[in-house]
């Protein structure tokens, strides 16, 4: 006779305030087999474990049921509990009573009488569980970063720190990301590049480190531990190993047509081009959809000019496939593109820049030399008006229906920046809400009205109107005192909505990461997993996981590293033995299962069988290579005789859940 | 029977059919509006005293005789409300009282000969029952 | 046992997916969600676990409505289980009624792990279209009957 | 394709040349108008109160019309079609409204938002296409400076008026270069001319006319085109500023197809 534990969790009052746990406890008390059945405040505390650890000793359970909440939650908690008393942890079944049951209902017989249904069928299941031993995958020891932004740069450099190889991989010809655009950071006001560069150069020369610039991840396959990944090495036109940077080829080069990504089109750059000075690797790439000499056959003229013979026209994609224990993604952000912003004079007049474009701006590498003017005329503004929140906290088409976190303080910032260097210059905020929660930002943000004079306004634009000659009118409104405002200003900043880069999504389709509707990576737990993608082995740092600043994308870059370093420096990892399984007497080698099978993990071999009528019988049968099985359980289903079931989800589980519940 | 400010509220903002409480008050609407300048209650406000039941001040704002019903607010604001139909429910609220007309029907001759007739027919819908 | 009273409640089994559908039903729950009482869900690995013997076995078991929900096509932790799924169970949905199962009372939905409120959203309106449809009985062969 | 026309009140009387323009240059372009028999005033504003069903029926009474004959509905006043449009949104979308509705017009067959309607300029550009039209202009508009005024009813709100981009529409400046014109973009010309504020309040009609009209010629427009009546009367009526000329579309378009002359007056 089996002997089934029954534990039923309070959660405090999150279960016990919409289910009569009590009542939970009597009712499965009832059912043959269940040895013991209680309830108790919070079941995954030590006092709660120690609960089932006394009863296991007491009542000799061999099979434990907890009425808790999801497990994704404790599930592992309580596996890890029942291992310490002897019990095989897949011996453990969770009833998902919060989640399903006391979170989603109000009515208290309602939810009391679900919560003892879904006990049932855990008592079901469970009746059919076996014990289950995790066999045993080995670690690859090195880890890939994708995206080489600060995120990108600071976990790398912290897990070639700890003795592991990392690879970067980036799809601009230049590590460095969106800091690197920067002129100085909030809330110290120091200059972006004087800290991030010494950092590019560190991750360029660490011996554990390689740079894939211009670059992009092709193909992932494998799993935790053992991914295999393909990174497309695109053709920069430029062999690496001969340039020498010296950049006479980007002078030279008569196409002048192309807006300067890195400047934010505020200036245009050559075919073959550098994106800044401090750019890593500093080799230039030739970008063919510009370049006369790739649309035209005729100029050559950077290959000519080069000292180095390092120009390669005929250079091809190179293809190169790797091994990785574990993926880091760091893939950042972008603005919001604000072609639906004409209202606000986005795209009807150069005057109106985005903040990134007003970074670039004031920033003394960048295409003025720091000179702040307005970009239709050349001439310094007199008057600058900054828009907050433009396509953030939109539930419209045309927007973002998040916070984007970082515009409160950057615009600060901007407007300081502005004051700072030009003090006769008036500068005007327009916000919903200043939102500086952080370590002396709102400090700064008072420091910007009260030291620097910047004018806070709490409304928002209506419209931008464009006159002929240029002339900005901005109507607005001032909330606070009702007015209705008519402003003139020379520039009007608008602090757009950041959102992933373009290619998150793809990523996440290969490496099955979870992403959301806004295409940010999911966390496995928003709270206590904050770093981890919920498919093991892939891990978050920086804005692709939601808007953050750059500290705590540099502290989330350290926790993403710390999380790689704890699994790199495993041995093995225990795989999941919730694997496919044949049996073999009936299996008749019709090898169905073989062609559903995601990742090959079935093959078949001649083995003597003892028959259901009892004979011996020389037979092709499946078998199933466990390291390589994932437990999808698609062969299970395609079988034709039923051979094929999966360990820990078994035809007889399911089925006894399925008639418990009915 | 008198409505209390709420009741008076909740009336309005049946007949608004908008859901007001989507509203951040971030003030797009007021800006946007072409005559907000001339308004005792900007539209935001409009909006913000319907989110709180203060449907008497409603009532006693000017705000919605000035309104042109041109959606300027509505298409602007981030959080899909639309402050023109609350102008509206109030104007409704009034025009639908007995003898509560804001435009007589006499005063018809007194229109240029070539005004259109959508001018009229607009007018008199949006003032008069 | 007592006789239901006045408001039929339809009993409806949900096969959920670990990775995306069975987070998506936590989501709701962490969001305060409402779905009716009556959905109950078996969580399976990937939705190509679910053998439409399983689905049969519910209706025979006298489930008045089933629900599969996987990941999104294409976004299966398995990357191509949801494919199985979305094959097999056409096939299914095509057989239902001549095994004596009104077809729509089975659906299959991709619902992901951000989307918590839409799994609400996907089991509220599944309910009251069960409802709506009322007590499964099995359909008989309209032949025999004349 | 059957082209069921909606003239509105408006364009029957004091905006013929709206309209006359609109008949001749359809039946040059191959998309000939068939006016609606015994349509209604659409009630010249859009009914925006959930219980406002009354208001709604001449317009449900002219789309249901219209579905009976082809299922198109073509508009050219910016009022008419803006209510049009929008009570066959609550139609399709608000199931009470076409509920009540249905209940009150008792139809042959119910009503719920069926009817395809397009505004002249919708099937200029995607029926006929800019490039079509360009080929068929007699007398090409060279070296005037056009600009057009949306105003605020053709465009909004933008989901369910789905014409063009409400905060940067194209499709009257396409229309403008198809002509053989240059088209003249300014900011202003999405807000609203002041409409029946023409009849309570003049001296905002000046203002709101004047700063439109302002704007348009600081981009250098020589004249302003619109598809709306009050639009047109406020633009001169009301215009202390400048005195840039105001046409309707369909009379530039009849004359550039050279079928312009002799309008109705």
């Amino acid at each position: 006779m089996q002997k089934i534990g029954v534990f039923v969790c309070w959660c405090g009052s999150n279960i016990a305030g919409t289910v009569d746990v009590a009542a939970v406890a009597e009712a499965v008390r009832q059912i043959p087999d269940v040895a013991f059945a209680t309830d108790y405040k919070y079941m995954c505390s030590e006092q709660g474990q120690a609960i089932i650890r006394q009863a296991v000793k007491d009542y000799q359970l061999d099979r434990i049921v907890v009425c808790s909440c999801s497990p994704r939650m404790h599930e592992a908690t309580f596996r890890k509990c029942a291992e310490s008393v002897g019990i095989n942890p897949y011996m453990v079944e969770i009833a998902n009573i919060r989640e399903q049951c006391s979170w989603v209902l109000k009515d208290k017989a309602e939810a009391t009488a679900k919560a003892i249904k879904l006990a049932k069928a855990a008592i079901a299941k469970v009746r059919f569980n076996t014990p289950l031993h995790a066999g045993k995958s080995n670690v690859v020891k090195r880890a890939l970063v994708i995206g080489g932004g600060i995120a990108g740069i600071q976990t790398a450099l912290d897990i070639a720190e700890a003795g592991y190889k990392v690879d970067i991989v980036e799809k601009e010809p230049t590590i460095g990301g969106r800091m690197a655009q920067l002129d100085k950071t909030f809330p110290t006001l120091d200059c972006s590049a004087c800290i991030l560069t010494p950092k590019m150069v560190d991750a360029a020369q660490h011996e554990n480190i390689t740079l894939y610039t211009y670059s992009e991840v092709e193909k992932v396959s494998g799993f935790v531990g053992n991914f295999d990944v393909t990174i497309r090495k695109k053709a920069r036109s430029v062999k690496a190993d001969m340039c020498s940077g010296c950049g006479l080829c980007t002078e030279k080069c008569p196409s002048r047509k192309t807006p300067s990504e890195f400047d934010m089109g505020l200036k245009n750059r050559g075919a073959i081009y550098i994106p800044f000075a401090q750019a890593i690797p500093k080799v230039p790439v030739i970008d063919r959809d510009a370049c006369l000499k790739f649309k035209t056959g005729k100029c050559g003229i950077c290959s000519m000019v080069c000292p180095c013979e390092a120009i390669d026209y005929t250079q091809q994609d190179e293809l190169v496939t790797e091994k990785y224990g574990a993926i880091v993604l760091a893939t950042g952000f972008e603005l919001l593109p604000l072609d639906k912003f004409a209202d606000l004079g986005w795209g009807v007049s150069k005057d109106v820049i985005s903040s990134l474009q007003l970074e670039r701006l004031t920033n003394a590498a960048g295409p003025t030399e720091g000179h702040l003017v307005c970009p239709s005329s050349g001439k310094e503004p007199k008057s600058v008006v900054i828009v907050s929140c433009v396509g953030s906290r939109d539930t419209t088409e045309r927007g973002k229906t998040y916070c984007s976190k970082i515009c409160c303080m950057y615009n600060a910032k901007h407007a300081m920046y502005i004051r700072e260097k030009y003090p006769n210059v008036d500068v005007t905020v327009f916000y919903i809400d200043v939102r500086t929660p952080g370590k002396g930002f709102d400090e700064f943000q008072r420091r910007a009205v009260e030291e620097y004079g910047v004018h806070y306004v709490r409304g928002q634009v209506g419209k931008v109107v464009v006159d002929g000659d240029g002339k900005l009118t901005v109507f607005a409104s001032d909330l606070n005192s009702g007015r209705h405002l008519m402003l003139f200003p020379d520039l009007v900043v608008l602090a757009a909505a950041v959102k992933p880069a373009p290619d998150a999504r793809k990523l996440a389709t290969m490496l099955t990461a979870s992403i959301d509707n806004d295409d940010f990576y999911v966390e496995a737990h928003p709270k206590l997993r904050p770093v981890e993608s919920p498919t093991a082995g892939v891990f978050l740092s920086g804005m692709c996981q939601g808007p953050k600043d750059i500290p705590e994308t540099v502290s989330q870059a350290g926790a993403a590293a710390a999380k790689v370093i704890g699994l790199l420096a495993k041995e093995h990892l225990a795989t999941n033995p919730c694997t496919a399984m044949c049996q073999e007497n009936i299996c008749s080698g019709c090898k169905t299962c073989a062609h559903v099978c995601p990742y090959g993990a079935i093959t078949y071999a001649g083995k003597q069988i003892i028959t259901l009528a009892g004979t011996r019988e020389q037979r092709t049968v499946a078998v199933v290579n466990e390291a390589l099985c994932q437990g999808c359980g698609a062969c299970t289903v395609a079988c034709p005789s039923t051979a094929m079931d999966l360990k820990g989800f078994t035809n007889k589980q399911i089925l006894a859940e399925v008639d418990a519940l009915c | 029977m008198e409505l209390t400010d709420k009741e008076l509220a909740e009336q309005i903002l049946h007949l608004a059919g908008t859901d007001v409480k989507r509203c951040i008050q971030c003030g797009r609407c007021s800006a946007a509006c072409p005559v907000g300048d001339k308004m005792d209650f900007v539209p935001s406000r409009m909006v913000w005293e319907l989110v709180n039941g203060h449907g008497a001040s409603l009532i006693k704002a000017d705000a919605p005789w000035r309104c042109l019903s041109c959606f300027a607010c509505e298409q602007r604001c981030p959080r899909g409300v639309s402050p023109a139909a609350v102008m509206e429910a109030v104007r409704l609220t009034e025009i639908r009282k007995q003898s509560a007309n804001k435009l007589a029907a006499e005063s018809l001759e007194n229109y240029p000969a070539d005004m259109p007739q959508q001018a009229l027919v607009a007018a008199f819908r949006k003032y008069s029952k | 046992m007592l006789e239901q009273n006045n408001t039929y409640q339809p009993k409806i089994v949900a096969f959920c997916c670990n990775w995306c559908s069975y987070a998506g039903a936590d989501g709701a729950g962490t969001a305060r969600k409402h779905y009716p009482a009556n959905i109950k869900i078996i969580k399976v690995p990937c939705s190509c676990r679910v053998n439409p013997l399983f689905i049969l076995r519910a209706f025979a078991r006298g489930a008045d409505g089933v629900i599969l929900c996987g990941c999104h096509p294409g976004d299966c932790h398995y990357t191509t289980g949801n494919y199985f799924t979305r094959r097999r169970m056409t096939l299914l949905l095509s057989m239902l009624d001549y095994l004596g199962v009104a077809g729509d009372r089975f659906r299959v939905e991709w619902v992901s792990a951000a989307e918590g409120a839409r799994f609400a959203e996907v089991m509220n309106n599944f309910a009251a279209h069960i409802a709506a449809l009322g007590k499964n009985v099995k359909l008989r062969d309209l032949r025999c009957a004349k | 394709m059957l082209y069921n026309y909606y003239p509105g009140c408006t364009l029957s009387t004091k905006a013929k040349k709206l309209d006359v323009a609109a008949r001749r240059a359809a039946d040059v372009l191959g998309f000939p108008l068939v006016e609606l028999p015994e349509w209604q005033c659409c009630g010249a504003v859009y009914p925006m109160a959930p219980d406002a069903i009354a208001e709604r029926l001449s317009a449900v009474r002219a789309l249901a019309a219209a579905k009976a004959n082809g299922g198109v509905l073509v508009t050219l006043c910016s009022a008419c079609h803006h209510v049009l449009k929008r009570v066959n949104h609550d139609m399709a979308v608000n199931e009470e409204i076409c509920r009540k509705v249905n209940n009150y017009l008792q139809l042959a067959e119910p009503y719920c938002g069926e009817t395809k309607v397009l505004h002249y300029l919708e099937v200029l550009r995607d029926h006929v296409g800019w490039e079509k039209l360009a080929q068929q202009v007699q007398h090409p508009l060279k070296g005037c400076s056009i600009g057009a005024y949306y105003g605020c009813l053709l465009l909004r709100p933008g989901q369910v008026m789905a014409m063009d981009d409400p905060e940067c529409p194209n499709i009257l400046e396409d229309f403008i270069q198809a002509l053989g014109a240059t088209p003249v973009k300014y900011s202003m010309r999405n807000e609203c001319c002041a409409g029946y504020l023409a009849v309570t309040d003049k001296s905002m009609c000046q203002r709101m006319v004047g700063e439109i009209k302002s704007n348009a010629a600081s981009m250098g427009a020589k004249k302003l085109i619109t598809a709306c009546p009050l639009c047109a009367y406020n633009l001169v009526a009301n215009d202390t500023a400048n005195g840039l000329p105001v046409q309707y579309f369909t009379e530039l378009l009849a004359e550039a197809l050279g079928v312009g002359e002799g309008g109705a007056e």
